[in-house]
């Protein structure tokens, strides 16, 4: 899943200071899901900013709108009724939705209310963590299951740096070394040797090395 | 802000905050009327959503009452109460309003006489803090 | 020889070897690198020079290796691959060899974390193996990366670094077998103050031939207080500093502390010589050059050999 | 124990007496699904509690606290009220008894008798209907809430009856009405008939009678009283003067061997006085105006933090307690005051004092008519002509079959009859079948209105509640302000809104106005929403469409000093009842199967007794007991104070309990976890010293934990072995009766770690087993010197008979200050005491031979909070249970489904805890009757479209109820959610609704409070 933050208040007010109108449009995925930008947030946003609004001795009208995916043009559409007099879009999506937003409403000022993190999984009721960072080519298969890629602070792709220490990652004692995890997985599944094989320097054209990625489904694609 | 009366809002859980205030009505323990009380079955279904708009519309101080750690009717309602609460005070220091007004508080059913106490000394404290900033604006506007 | 470098040479003839550090300035008087290498001439037979160490901004260490080989001493350029992509890498590799620098250690480096840029993009383009493995394809097979042929290629005598102390401890011997097979010729090890897990890590690196295929240069550094002492035990991650060596270390008043700190660095280097596989000592007197000679005489290991 | 094998041919029970007590067995026998016959020799059920004013130690209105019982029981489909009805004569045995009943003519046809009031207007003289306005002799309306709601006549005093009988439109006045005679077959009785009190105008030297300005404290209960005679005001009789200095006097009729009165104490008035006195100084004396002074003998507030009331008193009200028993009274021609003469410790020369009133604490007796009644019903009475039972079996009369609870039995307070009440209703529950129906079945409700596509039009009805509400604020002002609230269709103001009358009134607007919302004014929904819940659906509503405003408990009652803003508050909290409530939608309750088995956990007296009872019954019981074998404290003692073998009667109790088909002991087990609500509860035990886990489902649980016995450091326990507690001195005289035979002297002291400030209730027990081992060692040796050193002796009821004998058998009591305790040495084999006697006026010293301590009982913390955790129940501050009413639901807990016996609810004699385990039990049989229990409609409920299955909801439920089922979304059993919200709080997408507490509701409640709070600035 995508995860996201909501950005600071002063960030977004800065935004939104010249409007009198705008609408406040959250996403029933990912960040729904990582409680950054559902209906539940965009309430809490909403109040927040006209609170500010008011305090600052203006008035500011918030439209509430919750979609179900912003990033599917479909979806976006609904949006078409609702746009209104509203003078600009605060989005709570990720940074794909704010673009897709963007580039359906063209004359509409469209401000992300969002910083989008990582690719992440969820460890326990409210934590987040990171774990994949869209390399194009996928080295789990032989790394037990555990990317040191967005895993290890220093992408170590043959494993644990000097600074490994119980278990923890030099840079924190909060963040796991990738290659404990790693060589436990592997002792684990009995395959300790494949260790041993030296995984030879990346060819990043498959990551953001290769420029804006695409994906074709020629079957699919219309 | 001379003569200034402070709309308090308390959302007080059924099982114990509720009850407490009950008792502070049996034993005659007066607070200040100020305090209005609003019933949930408990402090873990106050969404912080509703504690912001209590202060959107115009409340100038909002508490949350439920029972007493370890003690709560649904084992850990309170907690997740009070995790909101601390939520919310950050998110009003963000926009420049003191989070000192919204506050958890916790009882057990029996105390009546700490329902009273903390009323008072709550709405006290925003009487001192004086009204909702986003009143004063509301004021200077018009 | 597969290079000229006079630590192959040293390594080949069965003695000894020596090398220390000379951390250039976070500025650009080439004085200050002059100074710090001059208190090194003729004890060592390496410098290597650190390539902005801790992941704060230093003078390159391509440019102070310059100024060392324009000095006569013998420089060993220090290469992270945390501010380098690979070109970056490659086009420094044999901008020093054709500067005459021969000798190398490639590294993945401090993390940005604990520098004074911690804002900084983390290249890693390459990690430490396959930057290894990069040096030795460009030397052996005349090779760029992309493919290309290197008209004069660079005869790299390459380093890499070790911690025989960090965790996991079961994946230190093999973790220095991938770097061997990847290509180093030498490694310079973590500092050593626990001997006996040393010599346990020796063990396995024997067990393996390791020490056949690749020299080991045993890390000193000695310690100038209880306070260095006490922090490289807490505040240094991968370090291994024994209670004992802490304790000894406090036990006497301050004004001997420095003493102590040498004489436990001889102790240890006296039996570390005693270790089968042991090809040398790495010193790292950090911003200590000036007492690098004593602890080296007093090591006994004076004269250098000439060849 | 009465007979166990018992025949049920007949399937009714006949409840003798309309007041509390009756009414509780009544509704306990109902609710367990037994027919019931209530019978009334009065003209309206409701007993001597209704003529109260207050009750303590709560000081609230009675009227609201019971009238919700009463008008139950008029509701009540399975009890047939009979007023102004009485036993004839009573033939057959236990089982298949057959009563005739005698009822009086009342000239009035109850089905159609609409209270209208217009005889009364036309024929003021002889219709009785005057709420309560002549307190020397309250008539048929004694009080408003009256059941049934209908007039009398006494046609003696009518001149014209065929006049009257034309002023009724709904003629309903039958003037030839006549006695009528009516046999019904009863399988056992219940006597709750309740006692007189004492008339002091025997007495001479209190000038009852002569001086209208001495009153019994009944009467000064009904000045008081809103509905009284003074509509509240508190003035003098005699000049309707308010007076500025008030006297009670203690014990007036009670504890004294004159002509006419009774030796025994009757229990409650010491407790009534100091209530009395501080609802005077709260309500009437705001600046200190009133002096308010009590003279008593002994202050007996043993029960339940009755003695932390006795502080709240004395500290927070400033009552006077004078330790004095006054024998005259004298009126004062000059100051026309009443002086009253009496003497202290301090100083023996008499002392006078004027006074502006005299209240006299007068106790209970029985009336003659008891007598003959008990005559006609072949049961014994004892020498005071109260019904005698067994010391085992509290509530069990002479004869099989027939019980008894309240007053009838013994002198005592209301929880304690409460506790008898159900006790008795439990015993006799077990002669008569339950008959076949559901009591709680939609056939007899008419049809539910589809309000659904309705606009919402709502009726807001705003209760006065006498003072508590009208005497505050302006009920006119917020009844007017309610009309201007959207969708608000009718407003107006119902005198006690939960009185029938208003009740019925409030049915009707409903329907006239069609409404299809409806909002109360008036107290905590926690005790009043139920009844209004039940009064709109019959009146074809959804029950959930009601919302009350606690204009009550969270207004008037903390706002009394500011009426301005409480009027303000008032007006505020019903604009959000109504915001709320226009948003409310009609919801079903969720309804599931009930387990029938039941968890007792304590294997003491008390949860023997509860567990023996239900198997009795044929419930499944589980008994669980901590130790290794049951018996608990009462395992120690040999004898109670009427003498009786408690060992006996405790192996017997243990042998039967264990061989009892329906119980399962399980000793040696811990509660280790629970779960579930009630009808449907899991509990999981560790057993044994291998401690493993076994885990009960049961549908009820009742706590029978028990105290301890209080073993202080001070006075040299467990340092010298001449220094004993009074649980160790029962079993000395029991087994080693030379040793008391060579005691010389025998020193006890009371209220050793009671009373004081780490443990500042009182043990209740302590006095009787104190009275009870003097008497014993005065038996064994006569000639030994027993000096007894209390602060207080509480020997309340027929107790005082013993106190009065171990006096006449030559124990020495003497009185000790608490900051002047008594000193103990060491010396020799023995102890030397010194103490300050008040009777002599000096210091006394003695040698005695054992020193016996009255340590009393303490809660067992540990187990308690324990417990308590477990169970989310609460606790007093001294770690007792703490029951869901201090008056009218002493053995309920607050949370359904659960019930506590003996001294896990405050410390008690054997006696007490039998009767408060019978007590429980036949709670517990309410409940366990129903087959189905109706979870309500607080559910969380998810909208699937909107959820994103986060597991948010999962991760957050506290009880693991959501889950994300098949078609993707999260999943919320009715059945297993309790209902908290916190799901609904959490919920990122908003998807999930709480009912009854949704956000737009919630949002409505703000909306409404703040409505245009932003403009309006300070």
């Amino acid at each position: 899943m995508i995860t996201a933050e909501r950005k600071p208040m002063e960030e977004i007010l800065e935004y939104v200071r010249p409007c009198q109108r705008i609408l406040l449009v959250g996403c029933n995925e990912c960040v729904t899901v990582c409680a950054a930008g559902g209906r539940k947030e965009v309430g809490l946003l909403s109040s927040a900013l006209q609170m500010a609004a008011m305090k600052e001795g203006r008035t500011l009208e918030v439209k509430e709108i919750t979609l179900e995916r912003q990033c599917d043009p479909e979806y976006v559409e609904e949006l078409a009724s609702q746009v209104g007099d509203a003078e600009a879009i605060v989005s709570m999506a990720c940074g794909c939705g704010v673009q897709e937003l963007a580039r359906r409403y063209k004359s509409m000022r469209v401000y992300p209310a969002v910083n989008t993190k990582f690719m992440g999984a969820s460890e326990r009721q409210g934590v987040w963590a990171e774990r994949c960072q869209g390399c194009g080519d996928c080295l789990l298969g032989i790394t037990g299951g555990v990317c040191p890629i967005a895993r290890c602070s220093k992408q170590l792709m043959n494993g644990p740096c000097g600074g490994s220490t119980k278990g923890k990652c030099e840079i924190s004692q909060d963040v796991d070394c990738a290659w404990q995890l790693i060589w436990d997985r592997l002792k684990a599944l009995g395959v300790e040797d494949r260790y041993e094989e030296n995984i030879p320097a990346k060819d990043w054209r498959t990551g953001r090395g290769g420029g804006p990625r695409k994906i074709i489904r020629e079957d699919l694609a219309q | 802000m001379e003569n200034f009366e402070p709309i308090i809002v308390a959302f007080c859980c059924h099982y114990c905050a509720y009850t407490a205030a009950d008792m502070a009505g049996s034993k005659r323990l007066s607070y200040p009327p100020n305090v209005k009380i609003i019933k949930a079955p408990c402090s873990g279904k106050i969404d912080a959503i509703h504690i912001m708009q209590a202060l959107q519309k115009g409340a100038d101080g909002v508490y949350v009452a439920g029972c007493l750690e370890g003690d709560c009717h649904f084992k850990s309602g309170n907690t997740r109460a009070a995790q909101r609460v601390s939520y919310i005070k950050k998110l009003l220091e963000e926009i420049g309003i003191e989070g000192e007004r919204v506050e958890m508080f916790t009882m057990s059913a029996g105390m009546g006489e700490r329902f009273a106490e903390v009323a008072t000394e709550f709405t006290e404290k925003i009487r001192k803090m004086g009204p909702n900033p986003i009143k004063r604006a509301a004021k200077a506007a018009c | 020889m597969k290079t000229d470098s006079l630590l192959e040479k040293i390594f080949a003839s069965g003695q000894l070897a020596l090398t220390s550090e000379c951390g250039p300035p976070r500025g650009a008087a080439p004085d200050k690198v002059r100074e710090k290498a001059e208190l090194l001439r003729g004890c060592v037979d390496g410098v290597n020079v650190t390539d902005n160490q801790t992941a704060m901004v230093r003078m390159s260490s391509l440019a102070a290796c310059i100024i060392l080989k324009q000095m006569g001493l013998n420089p060993i350029l220090q290469m992270v691959t945390r501010d380098r992509n690979r070109l970056a890498l490659q086009s420094d590799v044999i901008g020093a060899y054709s500067h005459g620098i021969d000798t190398m250690i490639c590294l993945s480096g401090d993390h940005p974390h604990f520098g004074d840029h911690p804002m900084a993009a983390n290249v890693h383009d390459l990690d430490s193996v396959q930057f290894v493995n990069m040096v030795k394809n460009m030397r052996d097979d005349g090779k760029f990366q992309g493919g290309a042929d290197i008209d004069t290629p660079p005869k790299m005598f390459i380093g890499a670094a070790a911690n025989p102390f960090a965790d996991p401890f079961e994946l230190r011997v093999s973790r220095l077998a991938k770097k061997a097979k990847a290509g180093a010729d030498f490694i310079q090890t973590q500092c050593i103050y626990n001997v006996d897990k040393f010599e346990k890590w020796m063990e396995g690196v024997r067990d393996r031939g390791l020490d056949k295929e690749i020299y080991i240069m045993a890390g000193i550094t000695p310690m100038k207080s209880a306070g260095m002492a006490k922090y490289m035990k807490n505040k240094v991650p991968g370090m291994d500093v024994p209670d004992e060596m802490v304790k000894r270390m406090s036990g006497v008043p301050k004004e001997k502390q420095a003493e102590e700190g040498i004489k436990i660095c001889l102790e240890t280097m006296e039996r570390l010589k005693g270790v089968k596989g042991v090809a040398g000592f790495h010193l790292m007197a950090i911003e200590w050059e000036h007492r690098v000679k004593e602890i080296v005489e007093r090591a006994g290991l004076l004269p250098r050999p000439q060849f | 124990m009465q007979d166990q094998n018992i025949s049920q041919s007949s399937s009714k029970v006949l409840v003798v007496g309309g007041g509390v007590g009756g009414i509780r067995t009544a509704l306990d026998l109902a609710e367990a699904g037994r027919d019931v016959v209530l019978i009334e020799k009065s003209y309206s059920i409701g007993g001597l509690m209704t003529l109260l004013d207050r009750t303590f130690p709560t000081n609230n209105c009675d009227l609201c606290t019971i009238s919700p019982h009463l008008s139950e029981s008029g509701r009540d489909l399975h009890i047939e009220l009979m007023t102004m009805t009485q036993i004839e004569k009573l033939e057959g045995s236990a089982g298949d008894f057959t009563v005739s009943l005698a009822t009086q003519p009342r000239y009035i046809d109850l089905e159609k008798c609409t209270a209208c009031g217009d005889c009364q207007r036309a024929f003021p003289d002889c219709v009785r209907f005057t709420p309560g306005l002549d307190h020397r002799a309250p008539t048929c309306m004694r009080y408003p809430q009256a059941t049934p709601y209908a007039f009398s006549i006494d046609m003696e005093k009518c001149a014209n009856p065929e006049e009257l009988a034309k002023v009724c439109r709904s003629e309903a006045i039958i003037i030839n009405d006549a006695p009528k005679m009516k046999d019904v077959k009863i399988g056992a009785i219940v006597l709750a008939p309740g006692a007189e009190v004492f008339d002091p105008s025997v007495l001479d030297g209190y000038c009852y009678g002569s001086e209208p300005d001495v009153v019994t404290s009944l009467e000064y209960e009904r000045i008081l009283s809103a509905s009284g005679p003074t509509k509240g005001e508190l003035v003098r009789p005699s000049d309707g003067k308010k007076p500025k200095k008030i006297a009670w006097i203690q014990c007036v009729g009670s504890r004294s061997v004159k002509e006419g009165c009774a030796p025994y104490c009757s229990s409650a008035c010491c407790m009534f006085a100091l209530k009395e006195a501080m609802v005077t100084r709260e309500r009437f004396s705001k600046d200190n105006e009133i002096e308010t002074t009590i003279f008593f003998m002994d202050m007996r507030t043993s029960w339940k933090d009755y003695e932390l009331y006795l502080q709240r008193a004395k500290k927070d009200y400033g009552v006077r307690l004078v330790r004095s028993r006054p024998h005259n009274i004298f009126p004062d021609p000059e100051t026309d005051m009443l002086a009253i003469s009496y003497t202290t410790d301090a100083s023996a020369a008499a002392q006078t004092e004027q006074f502006d009133m005299v209240v006299l604490a007068t106790g209970f007796k029985v009336p003659q008519e008891m007598r003959d009644l008990a005559g006609k019903l072949g049961i014994e009475l004892n020498e005071h002509s109260f019904a005698k039972t067994g010391s085992f079996d509290p509530v069990a009369a002479s004869k099989p079959g027939v019980y008894v609870c309240g007053l009838f039995e013994a002198p005592k307070d209301i929880p304690e009859t409460m506790v008898q009440a159900s006790a008795a209703a439990c015993n006799a529950a077990r002669h008569v079948a339950q008959h076949k129906k559901a009591a709680e079945d939609p056939a007899e409700l008419p049809p539910e209105r589809d309000v659904t596509g309705e606009d919402p039009k709502i009726g807001v009805f705003i209760c006065d509640c006498g003072f508590d509400i009208g005497g505050v604020i302006d009920v006119n002002r917020v009844v007017e302000a309610a009309r201007f609230i959207p969708n608000v269709a009718a407003s107006e103001m119902v005198g006690h809104g939960c009185s029938r009358e208003s009740l019925e009134r409030i049915a009707d607007v409903i329907k006239e106005k069609g409404l299809n919302r409806v909002v109360i004014g008036g107290c905590s929904p926690r005790t009043h929403e139920t009844l209004f819940q039940d009064t709109i659906r019959n009146a074809g509503i959804n029950k959930y469409l009601v919302e009350m405003a606690n204009l009550r408990d969270q207004d008037t009652w903390v706002h009394r000093d500011n009426p301005e803003a409480a009027t303000q508050k008032a007006m505020e909290l019903i604009r959000m009842a109504a915001g709320s409530v226009r948003l409310a939608h009609p919801l079903a309750d969720n309804v599931f199967p009930v387990n029938k088995d039941v968890l007792v956990i304590g294997g003491g007296v008390a949860g023997m007794s509860s567990a023996l009872s239900l198997a009795d019954m044929g419930f499944k019981v589980y008994l669980t007991e901590k130790t290794g074998k049951l018996g608990g404290v009462a395992k120690n003692i040999h004898r109670n104070i009427e003498g009786d073998d408690v060992q006996k009667f405790m192996n017997d109790l243990i042998d039967i309990v264990q061989r009892h088909p329906n119980i399962e002991v399980i000793t040696g087990s811990v509660v280790v976890d629970h779960s579930g609500i009630a009808g449907m509860f899991k509990t999981g035990l560790q057993i044994g010293p291998q401690m493993y886990y076994r885990a009960i489902n049961h549908g009820v649980t009742i706590v029978a934990t028990g105290a301890l016995p209080n073993r202080p450091d001070e006075y040299l326990l467990g340092k010298n072995k001449a220094v004993v507690t009074q649980l160790d001195l029962d079993g000395i005289i029991e087994t080693a009766p030379d040793k008391v035979k060579s005691w010389n002297s025998v020193a006890m002291i009371q209220c050793v770690g009671s009373r004081s400030p780490e443990n500042p209730n009182c043990s209740r027990i302590c006095c009787q087993s104190t009275v009870k081992n003097a008497i014993r060692i005065k038996t064994i040796n006569p000639d030994a010197n027993v000096y007894v050193l209390y602060r207080d002796m509480r020997t309340p009821g027929f107790l005082e008979d013993y106190y009065s004998k171990a006096r006449a058998m030559g124990v020495i009591f003497a009185r000790y200050e608490v900051d002047a305790k008594p000193i103990v040495e060491a010396e020799g084999d023995g102890i030397r005491i010194k103490f300050f006697d008040p009777i002599l006026g000096r210091d006394v010293s003695a040698f005695v031979d054992c020193l016996a301590l009255s340590t009393g009982l303490v809660a067992d913390e540990e187990d308690t909070e324990e417990l308590g955790m477990i169970f989310h129940l609460p606790r007093t501050t001294d770690n007792y249970f703490l029951e869901e009413h201090v008056k009218l639901r002493p053995v309920d807990l607050p949370i359904p489904g659960f019930f506590v016996a003996g001294s896990a609810h405050a410390p008690k004699s054997i006696r007490d805890s039998i009767a408060q385990a019978q007590a429980a039990a036949g709670r517990a049989q309410t409940f366990l009757a129903r087959d189905a229990i109706n979870l309500g409609a607080v559910v969380a409920h998810v909208d699937g479209n909107r959820c994103a299955a986060c597991l948010i909801c999962v991760r957050a439920c506290p009880f693991g109820v959501p889950f994300i089922n098949a078609d993707g979304h999260s999943q919320i059993d009715a059945d297993k959610c309790h209902g908290c919200g916190v799901c609904a709080a959490e919920c990122p997408a908003k998807a999930i609704q709480l009912m009854r507490f949704e956000d737009d509701q919630l949002c409505a409640q703000i909306d409404a409070l703040l409505y245009g709070a932003l403009e309006r600035m300070a």
